[in-house]
């Protein structure tokens, strides 16, 4: 029972990145984009090359930190995984999203979504391969906390959880301490008059991009080390991502994060009375029950 | 001869390719004095500024800011040639602090903040008090002050405001009007529109009046201020005791 | 020669039975404009309702009624039918990508139970020896196979009959008057919220009908059949042949279908041999690639919609 | 009181704690044209979406002769003969102009799934039925010409005489008008009212939002004036004219000079 809450946590704060990038474009551009979750498997995979240079470039950069399997090799990899998962996510949108936004028709969008996860998700498989990859292989063994109840930690899990919390800190100390946070919440709330306040939209969207694929980056990258690396990583939390940005209300950052953890604690709890095999289908009962409940999210204002 | 600070001329507009709102428009707006726009519902006096600001698109004609043509700049590009929107509702950020509504206007003004923050809360001093609040929770006489300050934070030589004194409890109107009173006297210009034609009469230098997206009349305040046509266009017919 | 017919029939049969599954689509988002993001679970459950009801007795899970194929085909769409009322109920009054996001949900869920629920689908490895209808009477595999060709023929033009008469019925009028101006509408006195679900459960029900017919061909039904990448294959035929055109989506759905062997018929005779396993992974990139370039270049699709007037009566006699 | 049509009792209709219809008490005179007017923000679009079932009351009543009709959904209230135009027409752009106004009729067979396959002989008597009718409506309105052609292709005055087209279609006994002569040129303007009071003289109760004051002052008795949400003139269009009250209203208090 509290190794699935402790689990839940974990895995909550995971989708909670996802859903920050997600609700924020979701808002900003109004549509669903199915395509967002394969930015955490493009920073899994960019993190997993770049720890295999670091490693053969200097040897040294190889080893574990402390009680850690993550290498320093990989730590600095997390870093250029954002950057580069962040000007990926520009890049699509430049390419594809931005062109037929400015067609028209909005759910036209949501359809090239639907495209962009297919060729994104494939062209990882391609590149990669399928076979599922570890960041290591060594093994870590979990840490006991307790005996009776059986209570098992990862370090690796508890690097996750503050690096998590960290990010989501910087997040909140920027939104709330810095005009450039204003401006992203000025936008967010009305983009009209951001505009007449001297806030060119095209900057916060390119900036809204690089954020929501830096998080996701992030996401892939601890998703990656607690479980394993494949190129369905992105088909595995789409729907997860989705009712963690449902629950918490579209464009509500703070809800987001707190919709990922409910979601992650949800189908972690539900472990206890359902066999594990029906842990995916968990969302999409979470994602009813909030729209029959509360359509507009735990924090999201109602939609026009 | 007047010096003319921003004017239009004949511009054609509306919110949807081919069906304009406003149909040859032109008007020109005096430097240190108000002009106003009055006409009756749906005569497009709210579009005709939001067409200068560049957020209804100009199909024809030209706007120009001194001697710069500024027809089609975007929104976020007033600023720089020294124009100012206050739109009527929803002109200031609710989710931000007033503190925050300003230092947002300032950065993007690429203005030094602290410095003109503490200006603009000893102008105010009504925001000064309640600067670390939600702005969302100041009263509808608060919120227009606000948005008019974050209007002047970037010292703007050109106003426009729709309607200042909507909404408001007529003390705080008269207490707006007389705001932008002392902002005309004090060198900027100013084009409004106004919903309280007696009033604005009153107060402003010059009047515009449109009706059905067309010019109607135009002359100095004072003289329309009993003028019978206006009571014509706003409830028809021949007023009984007018004619 | 023989091999070739063969490889024809089959083409033709399998791309008839995806027209089928794309009409239903068609229905829900072409006439009506409802955003299905999870039609893998309604042809699913037509598929798995169909081999449950109609196939013979299983030791280990539900199923073995041996229903006489009609109605174990009927069953299965009325189980895709009650599938999509249930959803229907509960997101039909959402906006356009909530509904997009709890279809796909559906999809996802659906495709997990029926992996996981052992006792009622067979679990993963899903639920085989379907007896073919016809199949021991005829004997040669062959002709069986043309056969069942002239049977999912005929059911694709007794579809596209159907839906063309429904469109162009006062039914059809209604749902392309919810399309075009849901408050309109309401104000004329209709209620869109029921009109909407009609339009979903018939549309998905197609769907089943599709499904029990795929999984009447293969007489095999398993997850993996029913992934959520195959919502997105539909998609794909229903954009590229035009929304909102029956023929459109007929075509769409060849063309798709087409692309799709071809290019896996490509790679296996001309790829090197170790490229061979990723040749789903290089048609998946196609189908993308094909769904983002229409919507860049040609969003109304290859066959777009043309002005549709419903008039049962003749229009000369008046 | 028996020649009322439609009463509210103390309608009001708040969004939060703005109120932006207060207290509405009105009837209409059954075979009346009313005018409704009042300046920008005075409630007169919240009152009118009441009454059509948009909105719904936060407290008080509508009455539809001795029917209580509160708070019914639109497609209630257009079966119960209460229907309405936009004030922004609303067309179903991508149908022709014909299949507009057949879409009107309630009950009709062929709009159920299994009626329109099984039923061919009743449906297309009725389609029948419905086409003559439309097309005599549509000649009444002078968009007879125009049957076949895709409504979005109308010009905007066309719109609002096709919309008036659609609510005849139906069995109305009162037809709201939202701002039926706005954007529309002095030749369909002056069909529009031709029209209105041909359905007037036939018995038709109308109650019509209109700027647009020669056509309130010279068509509309009574006339209805509301501002902040309130009811504050009733009368006719010359008392309209006069009153003092009124005027004010649209203009703003006079200030001392």
């Amino acid at each position: 029972m509290i190794q699935h809450l402790l689990d839940g946590i974990l895995v909550g704060s995971i989708l909670s990145m996802g859903a920050i990038g997600l609700t924020m474009v979701m808002h900003m551009l109004r549509f669903a984009n199915f395509s967002h979750a394969e930015l955490l498997s493009i920073g899994a995979y960019a993190a997993l090359v770049f720890d295999g240079l670091f490693s053969a470039i200097l040897p040294a950069l190889a080893t574990s930190i402390g009680p850690l399997s993550l290498t320093w090799a990989l730590f600095l990899s997390i870093f250029i995984a954002m950057g580069l998962t962040g000007l990926s996510a520009v890049l699509i949108d430049m390419l594809v999203f931005k062109r037929i936004r400015e067609n028209g028709h909005e759910l036209s969008m949501v359809f090239a979504s639907f495209g962009m996860a297919l060729i994104v998700r494939n062209l990882i498989s391609l590149g990669f391969g399928l076979k599922t990859r570890l960041y290591t292989e060594d093994i870590v063994f979990a840490v006991r906390l307790s005996d009776d109840p059986l209570i098992l930690v990862k370090p690796d899990q508890v690097f996750v959880l503050i690096c998590a919390l960290f990010f989501m800190a910087v997040l909140h100390f920027v939104l709330s301490r810095t005009t450039f946070g204003y401006t992203l919440r000025a936008v967010a709330e009305n983009p009209t008059l951001a505009q007449v306040t001297g806030i060119r939209l095209s900057t916060v969207i390119v900036i809204t991009w690089i954020i929501g694929g830096a998080l996701a980056a992030a996401a892939g990258v601890f998703y990656g080390l607690n479980n394993q690396i494949n190129p369905v990583i992105g088909r595995d939390l789409v729907l997860p991502i989705f009712a963690a940005t449902i629950v918490g209300g579209i464009g509500s950052i703070y809800g987001a994060v707190l919709g990922g953890f409910i979601v992650g604690i949800a189908a972690n709890m539900a472990l206890v009375i359902l066999p594990s095999g029906y842990s995916p289908a968990v969302p999409f009962l979470i994602i009813l029950a909030v729209l029959l409940v509360r359509p507009n999210g735990l924090f999201g204002e109602e939609r026009t | 001869m007047l010096d003319i600070v921003l004017k239009t001329e004949n511009i054609v507009a509306g919110y949807v390719k081919g069906l304009p709102i406003l149909h040859n428009i032109s008007v020109s707006l005096p430097r240190a004095s108000i002009s106003v726009i009055i006409g009756p519902n749906g005569a497009g006096k709210s579009t005709l500024i939001k067409a200068i600001a560049g957020i209804v698109p100009v199909s024809s004609g030209n706007i120009f800011c001194g001697n710069k043509c500024i027809t089609g700049m975007r929104p976020d590009q007033m600023g720089g040639v020294g124009i100012a929107y206050v739109p009527q509702t929803d002109n200031i950020f609710r989710t931000l602090t007033i503190g925050q509504n300003l230092d947002l206007v300032l950065r993007h003004a690429g203005v030094e903040a602290v410095e003109r923050r503490q200006v603009l809360f000893e102008q105010f001093p009504p925001l000064s008090d309640k600067r670390n609040e939600k702005a969302g929770a100041l009263s509808g006489g608060q919120r227009q002050m606000l948005a008019v300050a974050m209007a002047l934070a970037v010292k703007p030589e050109i106003i426009m405001m729709d309607e200042p004194s909507a909404g408001l409890s007529p003390k705080a109107a008269g207490e707006v009007l007389q705001l932008v009173r002392d902002l005309a006297d004090g060198g900027a210009s100013i084009l409004l529109v106004e919903q309280n034609v007696n009033q604005a009469l009153q107060f402003a230098d010059h009047c515009y009046i449109l009706a059905e997206g067309q010019h109607q009349i135009d002359g100095k305040a004072n003289d329309l201020i009993n003028d019978p046509v206006i009571g014509q266009i706003y409830i028809g017919g021949k007023r009984m005791g007018a004619a | 020669m023989i091999g070739v017919i063969s490889y024809l029939i089959f083409f033709v049969t399998v791309a008839s039975i995806l027209s089928i599954a794309v009409l239903g689509l068609n229905l829900q988002w072409g006439n009506t404009g409802l955003f299905n993001g999870g039609v893998a679970a309604f042809i699913g459950a037509g598929a798995y309702g169909l081999v449950i009801l109609g196939g013979t007795a299983q030791p280990d899970h539900l199923g073995g009624y041996g229903l006489f194929y009609p109605l174990a085909l009927l069953g299965g769409m009325i189980v895709a039918g009650i599938l999509a009322w249930l959803v229907g109920i509960l997101t039909m009054r959402l906006r356009h990508d909530y509904l997009a996001i709890a279809t796909f949900g559906v999809a996802v869920a659906f495709e997990n139970f029926m992996r996981n629920s052992d006792k009622i689908s067979g679990g993963a490895k899903g639920i085989r020896g379907f007896e073919r209808p016809f199949e021991a009477f005829i004997g040669d595999p062959f002709y069986f196979s043309i056969g069942f060709f002239i049977f999912a023929m005929t059911m694709l033009v007794l579809v596209y009959i159907f839906l063309e008469k429904l469109i162009r019925s006062p039914f059809g009028r209604l749902l392309r008057a919810i399309r075009e101006d849901e408050t309109a509408a309401q104000s004329l006195g209709k209620n869109p919220g029921s009109i909407r679900l009609k339009a979903f459960v018939a549309g998905s029900m197609i769907m089943g009908l599709a499904g029990g017919l795929y999984a009447t061909f293969y007489a095999f039904i398993s997850p993996q059949d029913i992934l959520p990448t195959l919502t997105f294959q539909i998609w794909a035929m229903l954009i590229v042949g035009g929304a909102g055109n029956n023929k459109g989506a007929i075509a769409g759905a060849f063309l798709i279908w087409g692309v799709w062997t071809l290019s896996g018929w490509g790679l296996s005779r001309f790829a090197p041999l170790e490229a061979q396993l990723y040749a789903g992974t290089i048609q998946y990139i196609l189908i993308g690639v094909i769904i983002v370039g229409m919507l860049l270049w040609r969003p109304q699709g290859l066959f777009p919609e043309k002005l549709v007037v419903s008039q049962t009566g003749d229009r000369a006699q008046s | 009181m028996a020649s009322d049509i439609l009463t509210t009792r103390d309608l009001t209709t708040k969004f939060g704690s703005f109120c932006a219809v207060d207290s509405v008490s009105l009837s209409l005179r059954k075979g009346s044209i009313t005018g409704l007017i009042g300046p920008n923000g005075a409630g007169k679009s919240t009152l009118f979406n009441t009454l059509t079932g948009t909105l719904k009351p936060t407290s008080g009543q509508v009455f539809l002769g001795d029917a209580d009709i509160s708070g019914l959904s639109p497609d209630r209230l257009f079966k119960k003969g209460l229907v309405r135009t936009f004030q922004i027409p609303r067309p179903f752009a991508r149908m022709s102009v014909l299949e507009n106004v057949m879409l009107s009729p309630a009950q009709q067979t062929g709009e159920k799934i299994f009626g329109s396959i099984f039923r061919p002989d009743i449906v297309r008597r009725q389609e029948q039925e419905y086409r003559t009718k439309a097309l005599e409506i549509l000649d009444f309105v002078t968009l007879d010409k125009l049957a076949d052609q895709a409504a979005g292709e109308l010009s905007g005055g066309q719109t609002k005489l096709l919309e008036l087209a659609r609510v005849l279609m139906g069995d109305a006994s009162i037809i709201l008008l939202d701002e039926p002569a706005a954007g529309v040129n002095p030749v369909l303007t002056q069909i529009l009212i031709e029209r209105i009071e041909e359905l007037n003289r036939r018995g038709m109760t109308f109650l019509i939002i209109e700027h647009n004051m020669d056509f309130i002052m010279s068509h509309c008795d009574p006339i209805i004036a509301m501002a902040q949400g309130q009811l504050v003139f009733q009368g006719t269009a010359e008392e309209a004219q006069a009153n003092k009250t009124l005027l004010d209203a649209y203009l703003g208090a006079p200030v001392n000079a």
